[in-house]
């Protein structure tokens, strides 16, 4: 049973790394936040996997209960950058402007 | 008994996992990807962690039980939070502005939205 | 291939701490230096936590039921050893506070001087 | 330690590594390094250090990047190659780099085989914190008793210098003198309104209580499971940059305002100073818990370290809640404390 999980967990990093393909090349940002929450979600199946491996699940468990919250922040946080900047693009500063403290430079 | 039906959950759950990523991998565009990670994601690691779940019962013991309840509770909380990040994530795509995939005959410029 | 498998944590480790160090180094954005700085910090960690690793060790926590007293001998071989994940345990939180600090920083560098490049806050600053 | 899932797992976070460097756009890079600290806390669980684990799933993975993405929020994502000298600094800095890195895998063939039961680090302090622990202070968490006890002057400092940080980010924003630069003119202010969207809002009021009271158990059960104060704490402060992400800053600031955080930060730092004064006042060491079970009802000696340190690990994460929201609402409003993310 344990050669199973341990097989389960090497696949699912491997969908892992599929999925950090999406987080890297894009093409959106917006492509990129998707992969990092796959990666989330995946991690926190993969910690009760390897809490299972350990024959400690009961120690595992908070953790993985963490990890999804904390997920859930940094892909609402993200999110809510779009509320702001419409822009998809890294280039100009989309609806915002922002007005230099001294007032002479500008770009 | 309980070490088969966890195996067969566990490799459901993979099975959607990599239906997830040739999905976002493969799919044309950022809805249809997300589309695709939204609800894969969420039935894969439900399937995987009631797996889990049930494979933790294999003692019956009151922590063991205390253990199942709190994955079950990961499970409700992914359940509440994994809809409402894609949500979130689909919301901002739609706010700045991509354009849904049209295929050949009606696409208008939205490739040049990639950076 | 013996040497492979005993030491290969140690060489990505470095690796990750070259990484890091050629982002602090050569970035010209300040928040790439940061995230730079970050991955730096990681390698370091990772580092000392690996050198508590033990092989056939079990997480260091004593294993006991809810309210039931410890009875066999606690062998020490048993647990990896707990030592540097506390050092690292508080360097991680403290690593939160430099972040803060050094974000804050290059925050007022960009109210300051509009730019996060660190060749246009040098001619801002020279003019 | 499972070294099929180690080397898979170093395998990513090498490639994830490289790319947040190279990402030509700074909120990708932020999304990248946030993966990478993902990552980091599986590698950490999978080499079993659990407490680690939590730490940096709580402030790597959470709280950093939320970090990134507000200073990345109030500044630009633009990143621009140098207009000379790239070259230079690109080799400079990858002499430097490769220099150290020689240097380092020179050094890797004196270090003690990988997961070496008899290596240096694990014979000499460490067998007796993992034997003792039970029968000197009756926490099974090892990790626990050795933050908050054997090395307890540590982690008092290491509190401070958490509020430390929070005061020098509050300095440097706050009071830097450009209270009233960098404001953002809304030019679409019926978009934003719109924005708030309920679903993100409701979904926030049903977690928020559930992460504040899971927060708490973390706190409490230092003792028995992987958490403590720096986890607790971090976790509270998360749920109020939550509360503050999806409804806006004020909403925060009305839970705990900027007088309020101070006092609490301070207090927290107090309360862990306060109990290493009590041993030394009832004629023990600084930090001595032992001592306590003078003025402890019904504890003897053993328990009475065991309740010293639950109220360690409280001061621990008020300080820590308080200046992870300092630093959030600073960043985030550029110390302005009006508009949030």
């Amino acid at each position: 049973m344990s050669n199973f999980f341990i097989a389960s967990g090497v696949v699912l990093c491997l969908f892992m790394l599929l999925a950090l393909y999406r987080t890297i090349f894009g093409p959106t940002i917006i492509d990129r936040m998707m992969g990092a929450n796959i990666i989330g979600t995946k991690t926190t199946v993969l910690l009760i996997i390897i809490g299972t491996i350990y024959e400690r699940v009961d120690m595992f468990v908070d953790i993985a209960l963490a990890y999804a919250m904390l997920n859930f922040i940094v892909t609402i946080g993200a999110s809510r950058y779009f509320a702001h900047h419409k822009n998809i693009r890294a280039e100009g500063y989309g609806v915002l402007n922002h007005t230099p403290a001294k007032g002479q430079i500008n770009d | 008994m309980i070490n088969t039906l966890t195996i067969a959950l566990m490799i459901a759950g993979l099975f959607f996992f990599l239906a997830t990523t040739v999905g976002v991998l493969r799919f044309p565009d950022f809805y249809t990807r997300m589309h695709a990670a939204g609800k894969g994601d969420t039935l894969s690691s439900l399937l995987i962690l009631v797996g889990l779940a049930l494979y933790n019962l294999h003692l019956l013991s009151a922590g063991n039980i205390l253990v199942t309840i709190k994955i079950l509770f990961i499970l409700m909380f992914i359940f509440l939070a994994s809809p409402t990040a894609t949500h979130a994530i689909i919301d901002a795509g739609y706010e700045s502005g991509i354009k849904p995939w049209a295929n050949e005959n009606n696409r208008e410029g939205q490739d040049d939205l990639a950076d | 291939m013996e040497l492979l498998l005993a030491k290969y944590n140690y060489w990505i480790y470095a690796l990750i701490m070259m990484i890091g160090l050629y982002g602090m180094l050569a970035k010209n954005n300040l928040i790439k230096k940061i995230i730079g700085m970050g991955i730096f910090q990681t390698g370091i960690i990772v580092f000392y936590v690996s050198t508590g690793a033990k092989r056939g060790g079990t997480i260091p926590i004593i294993e006991h039921g809810h309210g039931e007293e410890v009875h066999e001998v606690i062998k020490a071989l048993d647990y990896v050893n707990p030592l540097p994940h506390v050092l690292m345990l508080t360097a991680i939180v403290v690593s939160v506070g430099t972040l803060g600090v050094a974000l804050a920083i290059a925050l007022r560098i960009y109210t300051e001087y509009n730019t996060l490049h660190e060749d246009e806050i040098l001619e801002r600053v020279n003019d | 330690m499972i070294w099929q899932i180690d080397i898979m797992i170093l395998t990513l976070i090498v490639i994830c590594g490289l790319f947040a460097i190279s990402v030509k756009d700074l909120l990708g890079a932020a999304v990248v390094f946030g993966a990478y600290s993902f990552l980091m806390c599986l590698l950490w669980t999978e080499m079993g250090a659990v407490d680690v684990a939590f730490t940096e799933a709580a402030v790597g993975a959470g709280v950093s990047t939320v970090l990134f993405f507000a200073a990345v929020h109030r500044s630009s994502r633009q990143v621009k190659a140098r207009v000379s000298g790239a070259m230079l600094y690109k080799g400079l800095g990858l002499l430097a780099s490769g220099l150290m890195g020689g240097v380092l895998f020179y050094a890797s063939t004196d270090f003690p085989d990988w997961a070496d039961p008899a290596s240096p680090a694990s014979s000499h302090l460490s067998p007796h914190f993992i034997t003792q622990t039970i029968a000197e202070t009756s926490v099974p968490n090892i990790v626990t008793s050795v933050l908050a006890d054997y090395r307890g002057f540590d982690t008092m400092f290491e509190t401070a210098v958490v509020l430390t940080a929070g005061l020098a980010v509050l300095i440097i924003l706050r009071l830097g003198g450009c209270r009233t630069a960098g404001p953002i003119r809304e030019k679409n202010a019926a978009i934003q309104a719109a924005y708030k969207d309920s679903i993100i809002r409701f979904v926030t009021r049903m977690v928020v209580p559930f992460m504040q009271l899971f927060a708490l158990y973390v706190v409490a059960h230092g003792h028995h499971s992987p958490g403590g104060g720096f986890q607790g704490g971090v976790i509270l402060g998360a749920s109020f940059i939550l509360l503050a992400i999806s409804y806006d800053l004020k909403m925060a600031l009305n839970r705990i305002n900027e007088k309020a955080a101070l006092l609490l930060a301070n207090t927290g730092v107090l309360i862990y100073g306060g109990i290493g004064f009590l041993c030394l006042l009832l004629g023990a060491n600084f930090l001595d818990y032992s001592i306590l079970h003078r003025i402890l009802p019904a504890t003897d000696e053993i328990a009475a370290r065991s309740h010293a340190m639950l109220g360690v690990e409280i001061g621990v994460a008020l300080t820590v809640m308080v200046i992870v929201m300092i630093i959030y609402n600073n960043i985030v409003s550029n110390g302005s404390y009006e508009k949030g993310l």
